[in-house]
């Protein structure tokens, strides 16, 4: 498989039309007029400004070496111009690549300097950018070629000897572990941290737990967010995760003291004891 | 490792020599053979148990084609390890019961631990029933591996009824009895409150 | 559990002396056949390929015990739609290749697409490792969702391992023997070279 795809690498290459909707599509419709919207949706077909960049270059059809960078950038700007705020998301990575291409218009428009500066030239740093990335792309695509699991081949999926045999009695779930799971699934940070230490009493359950209890209840002293079984370590992992939470802003802290009515001159150091502060759900 | 190979081949040579009374029921058996792979392959690559009525369905087959499938089938997988097991939902595979021992002496922790992606797919399922897999994939921003899918099934915690009108008419996915049980409920009301998702994830 | 290991225990030392009195090959058969079910068993059982080691611990097994029994599997399984196929991480079984089509064709939800941002993600890691995030985000020119990274952190095709020592430190990105076994690569040398640069830079 591999040595046939080596076969014809050139041919490989150069299979990098432009597709919407499963369709190639050639050339972009030069003088029509794209509503910003549709614009947005042929948009989203590239894999992002260096891969737009990579379609102009072969429109152009010319060589990445001998790439003439104002036209290209123009035809950019030109194409970005169209892109209206509402898909301002989108529109990030390409603006900052447009600002890039800006920069590099301004440099070959003024004149040169007599001595050469230790700066890098901005074009050589472009194209060595695009290579890199027209490189990535065909090697994705050589990646997506390979026998793949679960798309190619699959796995037997075979069921486990009869419950009542494997274990007699049949372990008692909690139904709180169905809603903690989905608190951690909401909660857990951009992507998975992966630890190797295990921990007795992981952070984020406790996070997921005491989330619950506060969305539930409404109001908690701290001491009745802890999980009794988990001794000293859980009482430690306990404020940690109401600290996160707090700097997250879902939990607050009520002061009773506060709230109550206020001091009067009756009032002696007696009465005036630190009532327990009591933990509040905000989200 | 060469008389190993003997034995089996005159076995298999000496079966066939008996069973070949006339050309005709060569033939016919190598036809049954046949469908009964593809329903071992089906039945394989299943995610939930196949009825009677998908099998004959997805490979053409008429009653008598399916019993004689089904009965060569039990007969192949009698030198194996595996059995043909017909649930109310449907048949489907599964390692015979005398091996639970060595399963549960080598894997001890398989049956009680259930892994976050397990819960999330359930919970996802418990609290918005009826679902599609795509819901769910929704949901948890992640695709669905068959494998867990597969493992709510055998235990019997979700079964599928009915679709949605949707394209591809995906089927819907429902929690069971069985699934309140394992979990101490007696009524889905009893699940605890869910908390407002969205405030969550807007906020974090 | 105790049981079993007795009956292999009897088993082995009652091979010992027959083998001694009278090399039977039948005996001897019978005792590996057993053998290659219970690997047959652990395959299906694991959540995961399960490499030699791990076989001959939880087995008690010799090499020459284990070869000989992976051969008699591989042989049974011949008969039947699956196949064992050894991985970067050990053994596993699957459904033979010639029946993909059929299962792609009753079971199209089992068959996993991965988006070109994925999988351009996928190949910087894979062809650069370690990675930080913001070199995939320069190569590629994008910003890294954070949902592409769930993805393969979910699919435990990479890892965090290290930290770049760079302002904030950040997290280094590995790809995972799973990676490699998705792929049906037993090394990472066998990824598909990357694409010649003077190709790159004549492409128009």
């Amino acid at each position: 498989m591999q040595s046939e795809r080596l076969a014809e690498p050139s041919a490989e290459v150069q299979d990098m039309s432009l597709r919407i909707y499963q369709t190639p599509v050639q050339h972009l419709p030069e003088d029509l007029y794209v509503p910003p919207q549709a614009f947005a949706i042929w948009l989203e077909q590239f894999a992002g400004p260096l891969d737009f960049l990579l379609y102009l270059v072969k429109k152009n059809n010319v060589d990445l070496t001998q790439m003439q960078i104002l036209p290209i950038t123009e035809q950019y700007l030109a194409y970005i111009s169209e892109l209206d705020t509402a898909h301002f998301e989108l529109a990030g990575d390409y603006l900052l690549m447009a600002s890039t291409l800006i920069a590099i218009k301004t440099e070959l428009l003024l004149p040169k300097p007599e001595t050469p500066t230790d700066e890098r030239d901005p074009k050589a740093e472009l194209i060595e950018r695009l290579e890199e990335y027209a490189q990535i792309k065909v090697a994705s695509q050589r990646l997506d070629s390979l026998i793949r699991l679960e798309r190619d081949v699959f796995l037997s999926l075979v069921s486990m000897p009869n419950q009542d045999i494997m274990n007699a009695e049949l372990p008692n779930y909690s139904p709180n572990m169905l809603i903690d799971s989905l608190f951690k699934m909401q909660l857990q940070p951009d992507y998975q941290m992966h630890s190797i230490k295990a921990d007795t009493v992981p952070l984020s359950d406790r996070i997921a737990s005491i989330s619950r209890q506060l969305s539930t209840d409404g109001t908690c002293s701290f001491y009745e967010l802890l999980d009794k079984t988990q001794g000293k370590i859980g009482v430690v992992v306990s404020f940690v995760a109401v600290l996160e939470l707090m700097k997250r802003q879902l939990i607050g802290v009520v002061g009773s003291e506060l709230e109550s009515t206020p001091p009067t001159d009756d009032d002696d150091i007696k009465d005036n004891q630190i009532k327990p502060l009591k933990l509040q759900w905000l989200a | 490792m060469a008389d190993i190979d003997d034995i089996t081949h005159d076995d298999r040579k000496q079966k066939r020599i008996l069973t070949a009374v006339t050309p005709s029921t060569i033939e016919q058996h190598q036809y049954i053979e046949g469908i009964s792979k593809h329903i071992e392959v089906l039945l394989h690559a299943s995610e939930s148990p196949l009825t009677t009525n998908t099998l004959k369905k997805h490979l053409s087959l008429s009653t008598k084609e399916l019993t004689q499938a089904l009965a060569l089938l039990q007969q192949r997988l009698d030198t194996g390890v595996l059995s043909l097991h017909e649930t109310a939902s449907g048949y489907r595979l599964q390692v015979s019961d005398s091996y639970s021992s060595l399963i549960q002496r080598v894997f001890p922790q398989r049956q009680e631990r259930l892994s976050q992606a397990l819960l999330e797919t359930l919970s996802v399922i418990a609290y918005k029933q009826p679902v599609t897999r795509s819901d769910i994939e929704h949901v948890r921003g992640v695709t669905l591996s068959s494998n867990i899918l597969r493992q709510l099934f055998d235990k019997g915690w979700i079964i599928e009824d009915g679709y949605k009108e949707t394209l591809g008419r995906p089927a819907l996915l429902h929690t069971t009895a069985q699934f309140l049980d394992a979990f101490g409920l007696s009524h889905l009301d009893q699940l605890p409150p869910m908390p407002d998702m969205n405030a969550i994830k807007a906020m974090s």
